[in-house]
């Protein structure tokens, strides 16, 4: 229980629950809790407002370190559950965390109604490419040759991209950061948060014990300025320390390509400004290995399921009466049997 | 014992009409004939004309299997009477057959002796052979032992349509109409109501309201024609004697969404209904979607985890969460039925029972998930589980679901059945005005709020609802601490909550109704003990036994989960105890569990429901049994 | 029990069985039916070697009525219960029979992995945007505005794509047809079984009584030769009755355009050759409504699961021999307690 | 009755070592400290040295809390013996704790009067704050009911490590050998194996190899030198008198992996196991997955649904599948055992059962999965339950499993739970070679053949695969005809179909062995029924009991669902029947609906196994209740 002045304004800290934070020391999960925690002082949330809902993973422990409302609820629901909090009630603002196994694994098929869909809620997908709480299995984001205790000789599947599935299920927002990235992440997530509808963001989450340095050939500091692109809307998709190299499109192959400033007659003309409203763009960024394209990919609002229910509910604040509802119960056909 | 025979030897009776105490009719043809119109129709006048009555259509399994097919044979009976029914009747005395398969399906279940009106225009070789007929079973006598009336219904149908310019298709659809145009005569039906209908029905197109009329009419004289002939006699069924007040008759299906909504009205609730779609549970989807001018939000998830998973997250945002489904889809809930228990939300789950296991035989039905209700979950993980016993009791089972749920904060399962959820019954409408509220109140005093203190009566936590100032807490599905709900992986915790939460089942227990004896005596001989759809074929039979003086009682439990409390000490008054269950013996096996009462089952798993006079031969063998 | 003689070849009509065929009379599902009979005596299929899978719904009756191996498992599971018999039999050749319920509603996420894990089977999704078996309630690709028995007022959700998700979901083969287009159908049927790899083909089939003609603006004859695309790799996407109409590519927009060639300066040159390894073009046809793209949107070979485990498991023909299983026992610390 | 207890009164007796009957020690330290390895290491020792022993490793729910946090604490408890030994112990009699939270969580449990060894280098100012203590215990008199061993582990282990040039940061994590060394002193163990593995297991690390040698060999010498001095003291434990033979120690999991692996090469089958991960069902997909060079195919399912569904169809395409999790999982597996059920496909399901309800206590042990076992499905679904009892007898009802799902054609659900899944017992190695195979023979007759004709003494029908030319046939979770398999809806099929799968668990009941008395007498005045991993506590409570002269059999259960036929007949001939179970009640219902004998529960459900103590108490307050 959290009694929060309304008086002065919230600090990250005051997002923070007073239960004992029991990830891993260095998992990257407290990396997104602090951006998660910035981001919700950053836009005043109103923590009785605001609602946590969660599956069941390492990532999925989040609801309990917020000082808001939380629901941990079973592997692979949260999309439902939130859905059903949505739905009962607007007026509140649903965050969902889950990781890959929680939200592409067991979870896959509410993750898909949840977007197309298009229920207003943020979810944040923490990827880590592995089954952290039940101690290191692969999952379906893990890639090809991974080693686990379930796959010793390597694991033999494809692995699914999150954001290509998200856009695969018609999702209206997609977005992708990294769990250190701090200021990247805030920044997404208030994106995330300022959209009407489903908003789906991976975040690149590092697990320290079972899968370290998944991610390093792209945010391993020495690397990521060449390795990231950060996409803005409406900005060209220009990256590199000295921001020389970009992306282009190769219509005849219908290929993006990565090239250079001033090498091979290329110049700043060539490169493709992001349309974030164009899914097919957003589909090729996706697709990118390297660099790897972060930030808003795609947004395009679409009326969202709870705005549209509402809608064609019409006004209707408080139940059905005693006399609408004798009156129900008499429609068609009745007759009276006499005394 | 009141018959329900007709009189056959006496077939030409003279005027006044034959005076009989109850009767069933079985309509039946193809899917397409408008079998499902014509029986709801003759159930509306027969309610008008104030006999008591209980009806059941009976689908093919097949959406719209090929016309003159026996698996596409639709079907509807209705039992009516000038004395209470208690159930849609076990064998038709008569039986309407508008083509061949309609024939071959249903004689076997008619009376021996019975009337069956068949329409021999439609008995071509064709239809013949589609039925599995190897020769015209009118043609020989095959038929022996039922009072056959054969009419050329299709040629007497078009000849009646034809005045009003209908094509031959549409006229040929009014056969129907025809032939229960000569039920009404039979059985001395006005068909005034009738007419309006039809008009009203076919407003914009008056000329096959005109033609079906025409129909209708025609039938009703054929009757008055044949009766001065002497070849057809009509009969006489008073009015019973009902409890005066207005009626309506309403399904099953329809009594659980109106109880559902009244009853979330007497709690002060929101209704949140989250359902996918699944035989024989949709009506009460379909029944709720309708009423979303009326605050009801009915939600249609992706699969039946997701459905239950959303009304837990509705009942976690303050609205009462309600799912519903049927066997398999149940299966599907366990799981996330475990964490509305461990959250303790308060949570609504209709199940709507049918013949299994796997997918089974989705449109039969059977008594067979009560275990799965009571233990289809890992863990200790109790729920209340109620069962309604007839279509009008949904009504009020889904009100005291509504109230077990919200007073403790709950999972509660109702039990229904294919066969209530689609049967009929007239109605007497309760005043929503007068019923007592439940308000439930919501806790919004953070000064010392614990998300797991309890209320010391009901064992009951406060609800607290998202977006409630100062109340900000987390919950979930891991042992949570007896107070604060905090993760506890403390032995003693987990010992504590997990008889608490079982606690709460004995709190139940003494806040519902001592268990009382339908019928027959307080002590005795026999008890026979049932639950759900089977109440009516076991009211009947007891009620005939004890009238014929036998010593025999019937028990009908709607608590099945916890059950009530003086239940034990009741059923050790009789020597013995029988259980009819359409299943292979659920229910006894908890009673003999609970209070080691040596119960024996009577059980029956053939996707139909138990016959009147099977459960009176059970009963006497069983009285037999015991004379010294 | 269908004893077939292998010495003369099979017809389509060897393929049926002896059961009576239960749809609603016009049902769509008889034509698809016909189709794949059809395919099965064009590719000399062997049936004792061939089995059929379905889940739950009027066209997971499939499999009752082909004289193959068949099983009718339950709603949703098909992909599953057909991934374990590929994985049990990889010589089985393995069909799976399902609508737009059943493996989009409940089986959203068994198709997810199917496709992402690439199991070598052919998915035939019989699209009718309707629970048919369930009369008639929408399902998660009929149009908002559905009216069903539980959207009295009009469904308000937003539909799935069937091809685009399994698009986003990593499917390697994705293909569309009609259920009465039956040249058409048995072709990509036939590309289908020859991809090796889960083949996943979208039906359009009409749902007679609970959703009629709802493909009708561009099935209808009269419409047809304007509102589909008959796609091919390698060659041009024309289209119309004089097969003049074209689609084009709009670079600047990354959006693809319905030109007509001698119009505006088009000419053959500016239409787009179908390449079915681009999965960005394959997308863009997929989001495409009129002209609707039918034939093999997208087919781009990778290894399939059941391949990936053979390879990984090496050659085993036989289960382990006792004294392998008695070493595996005495693997590690034992010890001897003398007698 | 032999006692547990260290001689403590006499705390400097003179050489030769006292010698004990069996100890439980256990060790405790952070999750970081290596103490799982260290207990292995301590265990495999002791095996070798001729005891007989128990383990039970105990691993905090986090994955890697916090260092130095009371749920960080791991734990790891060994009872050896001179005796049989039959669980890892109630309370230790010797404690090591290497840090305060360990002190702080695992004391409480620790015997009253046991010795307690103590890192008093960890004992910092901080860690004592994270673990919770407010003031220093060992500065206190609050350990005075202990015999406290304080020891500078941390610095004596320094001081070992140093020479070898390795860094602070790797000598600390050479604590936990430095540890072992001492008890290896104290219980007169052999340090050669032990430091042939550890150069072994750090081939590429030579120098980490050293240092931990070097600890361990400090560590035993610290032993040595108190010894002389008088300060502590050594114990001898006898080898216990063991069936001779080759052995080694094997946990559940892999034994139940091995059983599995050797029933289908008995039955002639590949194996196909399919699994979802979840806490403590892992262990058994990680073992298969080691096993694909014996032709095991694993395959890691999106979810448990597809887990089940995956291996129902390796089932029908002729391997036998197997699938497994734990009470989550198990619950959404549900619908599909349905399927399974009505297929009539053979099939495996092994439930290692955790605290539950919901998420509930992953890492904690309950048997309260037996009801969702035996009825978690819709409709009337009779499957086969098994339970195994110790982790070595994991093996054998894993065979037996496999033998009665492929002789049967029907599904076999093995409960394990956390207990026995993660506990080790040495095992007398069975030789595969002379084990009588079980071959299953596929159907591959065409000449009249039907899907669902019957074996007339199993009721199996045939196992006909896909690939078998002429036997193409169609089945599914409809009804179906008791011969074609084609779709029935008729209701005497039904019936007879209902009938018929029922049945099969009446023939399984004939093929099973009759149920025996584990100790004490045939009849008498009181029988304890105990099923799965509460086997150790209660046999060894009865054990004592009996040798005490006390009139108590233990009665202890395989098969649970059919039970053995002769049960009901051996219990009714005790006067009473107590069953001890961690649950709320499970067993102790199912036999009193069947038997109709007054049997009483003894229930614990706090996520701990029983106590032979409490067993002992109870049974003894039974007994003297009904003294005359
Ligand atoms: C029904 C069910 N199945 C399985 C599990 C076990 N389980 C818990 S978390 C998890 C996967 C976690 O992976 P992910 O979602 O990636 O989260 P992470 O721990 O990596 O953050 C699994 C398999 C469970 N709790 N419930
Ligand atoms: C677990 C479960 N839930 C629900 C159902 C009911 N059900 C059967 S088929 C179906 C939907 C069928 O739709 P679709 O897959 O599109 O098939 P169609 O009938 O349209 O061919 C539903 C909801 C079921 N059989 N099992
Ligand atoms: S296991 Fe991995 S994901 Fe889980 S808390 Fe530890 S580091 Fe983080
Ligand atoms: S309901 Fe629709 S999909 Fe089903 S059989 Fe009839 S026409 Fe076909
Ligand atoms: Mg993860
Ligand atoms: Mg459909």
């Amino acid at each position: 229980m959290n009694v929060v002045s309304p008086i002065k304004p919230l600090t990250a800290k005051d997002y923070a629950s007073d239960q004992e934070v029991r990830w891993c020391p260095g998992c990257g999960d407290y990396a997104v809790l602090k951006a998660v925690q910035k981001t919700l002082a950053d836009i005043a949330a109103d923590p009785a407002r605001t609602v946590f809902v969660s599956g069941i993973g390492c990532s999925s422990r989040f609801p309990y370190y917020m000082s808001t409302y939380g629901f941990h609820t079973i592997h692979g629901r949260a999309p439902a559950v939130a859905t059903g909090v949505k739905l009962a009630n607007p007026d509140l603002d649903v965050w969902i965390a889950t990781g890959d196994g929680d939200a592409l694994s067991i979870g896959g098929n509410h993750l898909l109604h949840l977007l197309r869909r298009n229920v207003d809620v943020q979810l944040l997908l923490f990827n880590n490419e592995i089954y952290g709480l039940t101690k290191g299995q692969y999952s379906p984001t893990s890639r090809p040759g991974t080693r686990s205790p379930s796959s010793p000789g390597g694991s033999v599947e494809r692995p699914v991209s999150p954001v290509l599935f998200a856009l695969g299920a018609g999702a209206r927002f997609v977005a992708r950061s990294i769990d250190t990235a701090q200021k990247h992440l805030v920044e997404v997530l208030k994106q995330a948060h300022a959209h009407r509808g489903a908003s789906f963001v991976e975040i690149f989450q590092n697990c320290i014990v079972y899968n370290d340095e998944v991610f390093a050939a792209f945010t391993e500091k020495q690397v990521s300025a060449d390795a990231q692109v950060h996409v803005e809307h409406g900005k060209p998709l220009l990256f590199g320390a000295d921001r020389r190299k970009g992306i282009r499109l190769v219509p005849s192959r219908l290929e993006l390509e990565t090239v250079r400033i001033g090498e091979d007659g290329v110049t700043e003309a060539d490169i493709l400004v992001h349309d974030r409203t164009n899914r097919t763009l957003a589909t090729m960024l996706a697709t990118m290995t390297l660099p790897v394209a972060l930030g808003v990919l795609y947004c395009d609002p679409a009326e969202s399921l709870d705005a549209a229910m509402h809608a064609a509910a019409g006004e209707r604040p408080a139940g059905p009466t005693a006399s609408e509802l004798d009156a129900l119960l008499r429609r068609g056909d009745t007759w009276t049997v006499a005394g | 014992m009141p018959t329900t025979t007709l009189p056959l030897p006496n077939l030409h009776p003279l005027p006044p009409r034959a005076s009989l105490d109850s009767v069933v009719v079985r309509f039946a043809g193809d899917s397409g004939d408008g079998i499902q119109l014509a029986g709801n129709r003759f159930a509306a006048v027969t309610a008008l004309a104030g006999n008591d009555l209980g009806t059941f259509p009976d689908f093919p399994a097949e959406i719209r299997a090929p016309v003159g097919t026996t698996y596409g044979v639709s079907a509807f009976q209705i039992n009516f009477g000038a004395r209470a029914i208690k159930t849609s009747g076990d064998s038709p005395d008569v039986l309407v057959a508008l083509n061949p398969a309609a024939l071959k399906v249903e004689l076997p279940r008619t009376k021996p002796g019975g009337i069956v009106i068949v329409d021999t225009g439609s008995f071509t070789e064709r239809n013949l052979r589609k039925a599995g007929y190897a020769a015209d079973p009118l043609a020989d006598d095959s038929l022996a032992d039922y009072r056959i009336i054969s009419i050329d219904v299709s040629k007497l149908t078009l000849e009646a349509a034809k005045p009003f310019g209908v094509s031959q298709h549409d006229a040929l659809r009014c056969k129907n109409f025809w032939a229960i145009g000569l039920i009404y005569w039979m059985f001395d039906r006005d068909r005034a109501s009738t007419v309006s209908w039809l008009k009203k029905r076919f407003t914009d197109e008056p000329i096959i309201a005109q033609a079906n009329i025409a129909a209708l009419n025609a039938g009703h004289a054929f009757g008055e024609t044949a009766e001065l002939n002497g070849d057809l006699v009509g009969y006489s069924v008073a009015a019973a004697e009902l409890r005066p007040g207005l009626y309506r008759t309403i399904t099953g299906g329809e009594a659980l969404a109106w109880g559902l909504v009244v009853g979330t009205h007497l709690a002060e609730l929101k209704l949140f209904f989250a359902s996918y779609p699944i035989t024989p549970a949709s009506p009460l989807l379909h029944a709720l979607a309708r009423l979303r001018s009326l605050g009801v939000t009915t939600f249609q998830a992706e699969d039946e985890i997701a459905a239950i998973c959303a009304a837990i997250g509705a009942s976690y945002a303050g609205s009462l969460g309600v799912t519903s489904s049927s066997g398999p889809g149940l299966a599907l809930k366990s799981e996330a039925l475990g964490l509305a228990v461990a959250a303790e939300l308060p949570l609504v789950v209709v199940n709507t029972q049918r013949a299994g296991p796997s997918t089974g035989m989705p449109t039969k039905t059977e008594q067979s998930d009560l275990m799965q209700a009571l233990f289809g979950r890992h863990g200790e993980s109790p729920v209340a589980v109620l069962a309604a016993r007839a279509p009008t009791d949904c009504f009020e089972t889904a009100i005291e679901a509504v109230r077990i749920a919200t007073k403790f904060m709950i999972p509660v399962l109702v039990l229904s059945d294919g066969y209530i959820a689609n049967a009929a019954q007239p109605w007497r409408m309760p005043s929503v005005e007068t019923m007592a509220p439940f308000p439930v109140h919501f806790h919004t005093d953070p000064v010392g709020f614990e998300p797991y203190a309890r209320n010391p009566e009901t064992l009951a936590r406060p609800w607290a609802v998202p977006g409630t100032p100062g109340m900000e807490h987390r919950i979930g599905g891991l042992e949570k601490d007896s107070l604060s709900g905090d993760i506890s992986y403390s032995p003693a915790n987990h010992q504590q909550m997990t008889d608490t939460r079982a606690a709460k089942l004995d709190r139940i227990a003494r806040d519902i109704p001592e268990q009382t004896v339908e019928i027959g005596p307080e002590s005795g001989r026999l008890a026979v003990v049932g639950w759900g759809s089977t109440y009516g074929p076991i009211n009947r039979a007891i009620s005939s036994l004890v009238e014929r003086g036998c010593d025999v009682a019937h028990i009908h439990l709607r608590h099945l989960c916890p059950m009530p409390r003086n239940l034990g000490e009741l059923l050790s008054r009789y020597d013995r105890v029988l259980v009819p269950e359409m299943n292979k013996g659920q229910l006894v096996t908890l009673l003999r569990a609970h209070y080691l009462v040596p119960a024996e089952g009577l059980n029956k798993v053939s996707g139909q429901p138990f016959k009147i006079e099977e459960i009176e031969t059970a009963v006497l063998a069983r009285l037999e049994q015991q004379e010294p």
